[in-house]
């Protein structure tokens, strides 16, 4: 996995990379098996490896072709668009690092939103792309996902959230910590109205997003192998000299702490969320 | 330009909040003063020294000056007493509170035993708690928050370090008593917001509150950790900046040199500014606080339309 | 003489309660007849046995026959998911539910897995964490108590057993949505009533639901834990004292031979009882249920004055 | 310690028996470092051993002379007495048990309740005695303490509970049971009146009461070397075949895993509890 500057908090990265072909892995050859896809074959699959089950990371837009009724996804929130608070600059702008993530993903940010029907059921839906700069969380995530709580009381529609994040976005600063209990508050105001949210983890969700709304569904489901550590394995390895068990931060680790509800496979998805929103419908 | 007018003129959501400084008259002057320009990097670096200085007051420093008649409270309930995070009731002014914040350890031992103040999720239940007691007696909570971040150690996650993070959040955004939150030193990352969701977040001349640590931002961005002095420039966790973005309502002022100079005389403007702030939100019915502490942190952040 | 009528003569606090049955005409009437004598100690000792057959329907059993689209919620959040408690939402005749039962293993393998439905402190939590998410959402909770008691070892104790059972009351106490409970085996206990505080407490034909295990009372009492057909006898935890008792509300018919020897029935029965209790506590409002709740626990107990 | 028959659930013990003289130690012998002392030495220590520390226990009346300011302790509810509701019999009637627990104490049953100030602070009183049928909680006690939180809830004062006990009362069969969530219901509502509960924890607080009202104050304190674990050393050691720590139990090992906020020595409990009486003042 190459090095993504919208990170913060950790080293987000597979436990098990593959070996590289000129020093770079192609993206549809499974870094477990080391198969390889055509993107039609990947797609097909709902991008799970045929061979060996492994999940490759989707984006968002392919999330919910996978997850919502075919034609009844309708965006919302889709002109928001970072602003540069602080003049961050690094190696290079914060606003060039913005221009190129909504060139190479399409997105306006790292975060889709909008209202659709998932086995007949209408709900509020979110989903996040780890493309756009490592799927960080600034102003416009946050903000995104607390209109979509807002939105999900007003229709009187479960909330289903699909996260894919290395954590808080750190161009945008403090601003950027301060995107955690502003969704966190959301989600409070959305369960005071009666309203409900499922929780989905995909690879990775981690730091400041898992320590916010990711956290706080009233289920949480995780994909298999996804990463949901707070803190990621290269920094707690740096940090406590610790050896890191193999499975560390993974779903099926968390399922056995405790912390996840299911692990379900990317293909049981769509249903399992179908029978979340039978199971919350208060109609 | 001043931050503030920048923002202004980046369009999107009006976001931008407290303008009010706490403390004394003549400080408050000065405080004003400086303002009126941005904190140079340097000056921004020098408060990342002193909210590290080995001599700053720690929260039980406060503790003993700010509140009488401390009982400490110990234990989760369930596997540990976190010691990163210290619990207790204490009368302010002869009302009682309860008193949540994190401890750094003085010397070695305490250092170890107190986790250099990285709570593990533990620390968080244990703070929970607390959190609890007061609201089913209508204390108002009171939270001094000085941490590098939550403990980043295998069985801290193993434990939950993310979730339990969050659930302070939703904890704090529940609560019907006052709360204060008070930034004393380092204000790291989630470790720090996990407790600091509050009606009124105050924070020291000197402290930082940041999404990263300098050493972080700088190797990741820069691929360096010695470049934490630029990365400290680039995100700008001085309490200036925190106080033009809206993110702490009020700054406290510190002894001249830094808090560590004179821990009584901090601890007497700290507990000058508690005691305003609490005096601007005693008075509030506490469904109305609590809707003006989650809107606060709803509108938090600056965005635009494409 | 009846157990009631010799209360009734015991003087002191009128502490009696529930005499409802619910279940099948005829088989009431079996009941109601059956009930003019008190059971002997050979048929206390029939429901011990019956109670803890192997072949006796556990709580996965009847969540199969008795809810749709069960789905099961793992975990406590904090450091593991405790197999001996099963928590999930479910449809109940159409209507969610969320559902907590203590769950025994079917062969060596599960019982092990499931420690023979005696659970940790945080089998506990998970049941609480169940149990916010039912009153957050006013989903009806049934819960289904099967265990020979909280588990006794070292762990359990480290973590909080007897706190946790303390705690697992009280958020029951609290709960505004409408609780069912179902001894459906061994009320075994601390173990049992963390998660029996309910609204209706409904119990089958051949449950039994005790102070302390027939061996355990025989062990200190007799001093020979073989004296546990005695042991019974005398403190009689069978489903016909109990509600003489007024310590569960009615009586959930088995069939002939007892809830093993036809498990389908044995479902449609709690079912149906099920569906009576939330039939008469599901109109009132959540808090003058929860008043009555409290009341009835308030009241338990016989005594008189000097 | 001899076996009490009023013990439920656990076989309380001590982890560290005297040498026993002519098979038995004396009551005024230290099971820790073998001091003996006259009976006006003890009650002049409060009952802790001058040499080494060890609480010896001491029943409801000395306690609360220990506890409460001179004079002001009111007692209320000293009529209410056990019936036998089950006809309990095992080698000898229930009925007789407790003719002879009363003749050997003095008192009605395992618990003294009443109203009494501590450092000049009003508040309720609860004060168990472990020589009444190793201080098991039946109807009366249960009875007792629901309504000392009552009282304490009509007044506007704290309860101050001191818990000594095997647990519940096996011989009141499913009704002992049911005095947990009677003490625990009368605990939300003294919350719920704005009251509040200081519970300590005294050698032995196991079992139905250390599952119920002794685990539920708002602040929780413990004399050294109690032992309060909810299934005794004994059972566990049969149940489990694990070997026990040393400190199995008993309070340090408590305050270590979380469960207590304070180990107070006795000399040191009326000062604390007084100090908790003005923190829970709401005058
Ligand atoms: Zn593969
Ligand atoms: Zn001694």
């Amino acid at each position: 996995m190459s090095s993504e500057p919208g990170r913060v908090d950790v080293e987000v990265e597979s436990k098990r990379p593959a070996e590289p072909v000129d020093g770079k892995s192609h993206p549809n050859t499974c870094p477990e098996c080391g198969s390889h896809y055509r993107d039609d074959e990947l797609a097909q699959s709902l991008h799970v490896c045929p061979q060996c089950g492994h999940h490759f990371r989707v984006g968002a837009r392919e999330r919910i072709e996978q997850l919502a009724d075919p034609g009844t996804f309708v965006e919302e929130d889709e002109d928001l668009r970072s602003t540069d608070p602080l003049g961050f600059f690094d190696l290079r702008p914060y606003t060039e690092r913005l221009a190129e993530a909504e060139i190479s993903t399409g997105l306006g940010d790292a975060m889709v939103a909008g209202r659709a029907e998932i086995e007949g059921r209408p709900c509020g839906l979110t989903v996040m792309d780890f493309g756009f700069m490592g799927g960080s969380m600034g102003s416009v995530v946050g903000e995104k996902f607390a209109r979509a709580c807002e939105r999900a009381a007003e229709d009187g529609t479960p909330l289903v959230s699909v996260a894919a994040s290395g954590g808080a976005r750190m161009q945008e600063g403090i601003l950027a910590l301060m995107q955690l209990p502003k969704t966190v508050v959301a989600i409070e105001e959305l369960h005071e109205s009666g309203g409900s949210l499922i929780s989905v983890l995909t690879h990775p969700t981690t730091a400041g997003v898992l320590a916010s709304f990711a956290s706080l569904g009233d289920v949480t489901l995780a994909e298999p192998g996804a990463l949901m550590s707070f803190a990621g394995p290269r920094v707690v390895a740096q940090t406590t000299r610790e050896k890191l068990p193999d499975d560390f931060g993974l779903a099926e680790s968390s399922y056995r702490f405790g912390h996840v509800d299911a692990i379900v496979q990317r293909s049981e998805l769509r249903p399992a969320v179908g029978q979340l929103l039978r199971l919350f419908d208060k109609g | 330009m001043r931050l503030r007018e920048r923002l202004s003129k980046l369009g999107g959501m009006k976001l931008l909040r407290g303008t009010k400084l706490t403390g004394e008259l003549e400080r408050l002057q000065d405080q004003l003063d400086r303002l009126r320009e941005e904190p140079s990097a340097e000056e921004i670096w020098k408060s990342v020294e002193l909210a590290r200085h080995p001599d700053r007051p720690y929260t039980l420093d406060y503790v003993e000056r700010i509140l009488d008649d401390f009982f400490e409270l110990h234990g989760d309930r369930s596997r540990v007493d976190d010691r990163a995070i210290v619990t207790g009731l204490g009368k302010l002014d002869g009302r009682t509170v309860v008193l949540v914040g994190q401890q750094k350890g003085r010397d070695l031992k305490e250092r170890t035993d107190r986790n250099f103040g990285m709570p593990y999720p533990e620390g968080y239940a244990k703070a929970m708690r607390a959190m609890a007691l007061a609201d089913r007696h209508g204390f108002p909570l009171v939270t001094m928050i000085d941490t590098p971040g939550a403990y980043p150690g295998v069985a801290a996650e193993q434990h939950g370090q993310g979730g339990a993070i969050a659930r302070s959040q939703a904890a704090m955004a529940r609560l019907s008593i006052p709360t204060v939150a008070c930034v004393i030193g380092e204000g790291g990352s989630g470790g720090a917001i996990a407790i600091a969701v509050a009606d009124r977040v105050l924070m020291q001349e000197h402290a930082i509150y940041s999404v990263i640590s300098p050493e972080g931002c700088a190797a990741i961005l820069w691929r360096d950790a010695s470049e934490a002095r630029k990365a400290a420039a680039a995100f700008k966790p001085d309490a200036a900046h925190c106080l033009e973005l809206g993110v702490v309502d009020a700054i406290v002022p510190e002894p001249e040199d830094g808090a560590h100079a004179d821990p009584d005389e901090a601890a007497e403007l700290l507990k000058a500014g508690i005691l305003e702030a609490l005096g601007e939100i005693d008075a509030l019915e506490a469904d109305e606080r609590r809707r003006r502490r989650r809107e606060k942190y709803r509108v938090m952040g600056v965005l635009a339309s494409a």
